[in-house]
């Protein structure tokens, strides 16, 4: 379990990448110490009229004392977001989750896979890899050009689509991705996947078909962020008497193995 | 300028150092905040409800944000009573927090097994016991207990007679009537009453038509809910004559201040700390720096006095 | 795209062009929107409260804003039944308003007498009374007609004899158990009922102490409510077999359809027509609009379709 | 009673004053044509996290088509406000308030007294006298010099206090208004004030003092503006019962003479 933090750190850039994507750097030495790849921060939206929960956020990447977070602008807490100016201060508390991303010690090469904004806890993770100098690949997929934010930034083989076909192949990240796992040596690869819940869905039925070990990234609305409300709780499954069991995204998870979860029912 | 004195005896052993507690429900077992606050100096954390069994909890999504406020059907996921014993108990008393249990239960059995438990020497630590009644009596067709004097006042006299440490009764904003149900809670051996638990709601994804909680129903809480609350707790302030705890929207001293110049001895926050967990601490010291600045050298000198 | 049908027919000669009523007490008597707003095009105007003789209503500050929401203590200040039927009515005929009267009373008496002028030839060209039933019976001992069972039946009972016109009785939130009024309103007579009223809370002004209300107490309205209101129209509609109309935080037309999908067969819009008051129209239309995009050709197919 | 409108009015200028005060100008031609002095408009504030209300404000001056706000940022409405870009549509309705000044037709010289943002409608008062060509003097006090806003617009002489001696006079304004009323003949005088509460009341004793006629713009807070709720009531006396009888601001004010008030308890 990693140490939690909770300060209000100055903002020390707010980058417009595009309309809607957006990638902020605070400083926060301890808490960039202590992440590790696949957890997340929160961030109380400053302001009076701010939303009345704090909003959680993937950490993108750690650059020494400073915590990077890419995000996609989706309603009133990321639009306000947005409006913040360097100097500013943020309260910010993580990192959080105990479900990282474990890359396994026999994998022999990594597939990243991520669907627009959920590319956004794989460039902190691809910077761990690379340090391991493990073969890595990422599929990305988005619905045009425009949902491929930071795809530049990844120094590995990237494969795109798109479903308007507007860059890469037209159609779905999961079928570039299938061909890889059909070709390779699927039980010596793992994939690391985050973004929304059918493409997460979609990878982890290529995993079980073709023997890869995988783990996904999710998302559920948050109050604590810390495992303290139950309020996240997703169901991993059912007791002998048919009872649902359920875990926290924010404490067990977000990142949970593909056969941890049942797959079935997931709204 | 001098520090005034913040400290609360609401009676029977449960004494708060200072009258900020963080509400059930809203601060787990404390032990999720420990790297984040110091829970030795909150006024009480009233841990997530009890109940004998683990409770699986409802079916998610189980919260969602309303104007000012959320709603929340946690359904009380819990690990049961020898799980908060074992697991929970003793680092809590480690670390110096001052406890309240709150207690669940469908049926009176439920609660007295609780209640029991924690009254044994394996509760040491656990300062006093919050009834929480908004829920469904099992055996009586799912009314809720909170809602039916008579089976609060039962259920009540039957935890006096099972407990020797503080009971505080948690009322349920629900009703018609909320002096009635002090007064009942009250005469039934309650030591303390505190007032409100959330208010019931729903909310509905409009284009799917589909409840935006899985469990349908959920439980308001947040600043949208205050003036409401600051009502109920005056109305029970003025019913009964055991220490009132205020509870409901409470995110900020000033609120909190409210809440004690209607009679209330202390306060909980919940939903405010989903903001900051720091906001137990932070409250009480907006509220000691409000005495100070105002001259007041203890805060049980502001109890009461609303010029309504 | 085909428009919708949106004409919604309460039974007994209350037929609205469109689902949104103005609720009552934020709209005064229609007149006072004769500049900015097309009266005759809004489903129903619900006029202000009206009593047996002028009332003066409260001592001020009567409103007060909150997080999300607003207290209001008006008082009911009006110019009674007679200044209505002569000054207010036959200028509300002349526009061709539809006009639901607002009836308030301190005893059934007082309810009686402004029915029975209502119901006589000078009340013609009002198409339904709202018997505002949240507010004290001075013979009762002030105890509320809209939280007492038997009161209301007999109130209700008395009203449904004097009168031939669409009675729709508004419910009290400030209750245990809203199914239960709601079938005693509906045995004793009521063509319909609307819920709801406002919820009781209070605001302080911290540093006096002094109630922010000249009468203490007041009614929360406003999207603060929206969550607690849309369960209780829900349950409402459950209990009885009559047409419930949906109240409470409605600021647009997203809103409103929740209503109806919860089994509301019209609406009520109240602390909205403050922000805007063409906020009628305005979402009569933004429902119109979401109806035909969804291929809805009349809005009573969308009628209890929360998937709950 | 006038005519109301309602629309989206285009803001043409948002004007900063000083820190405190901004000066805003929206076309309107409808309501510019029908305002009279001393009666309001009300604004809705934009933004999904507006307050709930619609903000009252005096009608400052009327230019053509145009109409002015002088606003004084007090709470989270003016300042939102203050944020707002030219160009923007502002919700505005107006003109508002049936009880307005009524410069009398006897009187042969007329007395304007502003506390602080309480200048606000004095300035359409002004250029309407004007027009008339009748005697006209300012008196303006506030609490220190930042609390004169607009006080080089008005072309007549101008008596200023603040409370702190930073401009003009040391102490009330309500001191050099005494002396006015003393060496005039005050029957012939009006007076015509708009300020906090504790000035008016001042002012009112003065003019029951002297004998001179005198109308005073009030503010409470207000729902609807429109007279429909009841909302913004005072108390305008008592009847026989010793029953308060109540008046709304909105509507039979803001502006009501000093006569038809009672000026023991007005919190
Ligand atoms: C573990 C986790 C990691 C995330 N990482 C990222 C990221 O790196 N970049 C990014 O752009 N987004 C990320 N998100 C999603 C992000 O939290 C939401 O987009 C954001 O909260 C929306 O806030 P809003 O006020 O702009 O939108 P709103 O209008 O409030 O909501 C839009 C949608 O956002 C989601 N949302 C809102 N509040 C919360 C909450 N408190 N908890 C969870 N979801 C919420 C809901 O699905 C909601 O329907 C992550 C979510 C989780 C749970
Ligand atoms: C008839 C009338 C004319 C006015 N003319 C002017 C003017 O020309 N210039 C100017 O700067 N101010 C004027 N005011 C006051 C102005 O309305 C308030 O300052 C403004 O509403 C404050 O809004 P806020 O959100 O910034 O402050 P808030 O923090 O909401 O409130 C600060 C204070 O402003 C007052 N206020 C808030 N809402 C309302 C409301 N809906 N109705 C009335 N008062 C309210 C209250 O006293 C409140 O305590 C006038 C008020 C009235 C009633
Ligand atoms: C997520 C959540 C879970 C809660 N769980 C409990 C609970 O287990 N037992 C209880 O008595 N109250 C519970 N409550 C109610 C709170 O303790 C409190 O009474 C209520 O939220 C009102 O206070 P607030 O507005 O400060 O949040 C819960 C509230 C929330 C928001
Ligand atoms: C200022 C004000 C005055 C009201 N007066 C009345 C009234 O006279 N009679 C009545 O039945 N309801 C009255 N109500 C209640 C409203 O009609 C409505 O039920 C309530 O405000 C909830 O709806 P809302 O959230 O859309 O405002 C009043 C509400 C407000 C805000
Ligand atoms: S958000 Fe509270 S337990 Fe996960
Ligand atoms: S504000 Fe509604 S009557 Fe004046």
């Amino acid at each position: 379990m990693s140490k939690k933090f909770i300060a209000d750190a100055p903002l020390l850039v707010m980058d417009k990448l595009s309309d809607f994507y957006y990638r902020l750097t605070v400083e926060f030495a301890e808490l960039a110490h202590e992440a590790r790849p696949g957890q997340f921060l929160s961030l109380e939206i400053p302001g009076p009229n701010a939303p009345l929960l704090r909003r959680p956020f993937s950490i993108h990447r750690v650059l020494d004392d400073k915590v990077q977070v890419l995000f996609k602008v989706v309603g009133e807490g990321t639009k306000i977001l947005t409006q913040q100016q360097p100097g500013t201060m943020l309260n910010v508390m993580g990192p959080l989750g105990d479900g990282m991303f474990a890359p396994s010690e026999q994998a022999e090469k990594f597939l990243l896979v991520a669907g627009g904004i959920g590319i956004a806890p794989l460039l902190f993770l691809a910077d761990v890899l690379q340090k391991r100098k493990a073969e890595t690949l990422l599929f990305f997929g988005g619905r045009t050009a425009d949902d491929l934010p930071t795809k530049d930034d990844f120094a590995m083989p990237v494969t795109l689509t798109t479903e308007d076909g507007s860059v890469g192949e037209k159609g779905l990240i999961t079928v570039p991705l299938a061909a890889a796992l059909q070709n390779g040596d699927a039980a010596k690869i793992q994939v690391l996947a985050c973004g929304p819940m059918p493409m997460l869905k979609a990878v982890a039925e290529l995993c079980y078909r073709y023997g890869a070990p995988g783990q996904v990234s999710l998302e559920t609305m948050m109050a604590c962020g810390v495992g303290s409300c139950y309020g996240c709780a997703i169901e991993v499954g059912r007791d002998e008497h048919g009872q649902a069991r359920y875990e926290r995204v924010c404490h067990e998870g977000p990142v949970f193995d593909v056969n941890h979860l049942p797959w079935d029912d997931k709204r | 300028m001098k520090r005034p004195n913040m400290s609360v005896d609401l009676g029977r052993g449960l004494v708060l150092a200072n009258p900020v507690m963080a509400a059930s429900g809203t601060y787990g077992y404390g032990l999720e905040y420990e790297d984040l606050t110091d829970l030795s100096a909150i006024g009480a954390v009233v841990v997530k409800g009890i109940s004998p069994l683990p409770r699986a909890g409802n079916k998610p999504p189980r919260i969602v944000e309303t104007a000012a406020g959320m709603l929340n059907s946690i359904g009380l996921q819990n690990p049961g009573i020898e799980n908060f014993l074992t697991q929970k108990l003793p680092r809590l008393r480690d670390l110096g927090a001052t406890v309240v249990a709150n207690v669940y239960g469908e049926s009176d059995d439920d609660y007295l097994l609780v209640v029991e438990r924690l009254s044994s020497s394996r509760g040491d630590g656990v300062s006093g016991l919050e009834i929480n009644v908004s829920c469904p009596n099992v055996k009586a067709g799912g009314l809720v207990y909170g809602t039916q004097p008579d089976m609060l006042g039962a259920l009540v006299a039957k935890i006096r007679g099972a407990t020797d440490k503080h009971v505080m009764v948690k009322l349920s904003p629900n009703v018609t009537n909320i002096a009635a149900m002090a007064k009942v809670a009250v005469e039934a051996g309650a030591d303390s009453l505190s007032a409100i638990n959330t208010l019931l709601g729903i909310a509905m994804d409009l284009e799917t038509g589909l409840p935006k909680l899985g469990n349908v129903t959920g439980g308001l809480s947040g600043p949208a809910i205050k003036p409401v609350a600051l009502h109920l707790a005056w109305r029970t302030v003025r019913a009964v004559d055991v220490p009132v705890i205020g509870i409901g929207g409470i995110d900020n001293g000033r609120d909190a201040l409210e809440f004690i110049r209607v009679g209330c001895r202390a306060v909980q926050v919940g939903t405010a700390n989903f903001r900051d967990p720091r906001a137990p601490l932070l409250i009480a010291n907006e509220m000691e720096e409000w005495l100070a600045a105002h001259e007041y050298t203890d805060l049980a000198d502001l109890v009461g006095t609303f010029r309504a």
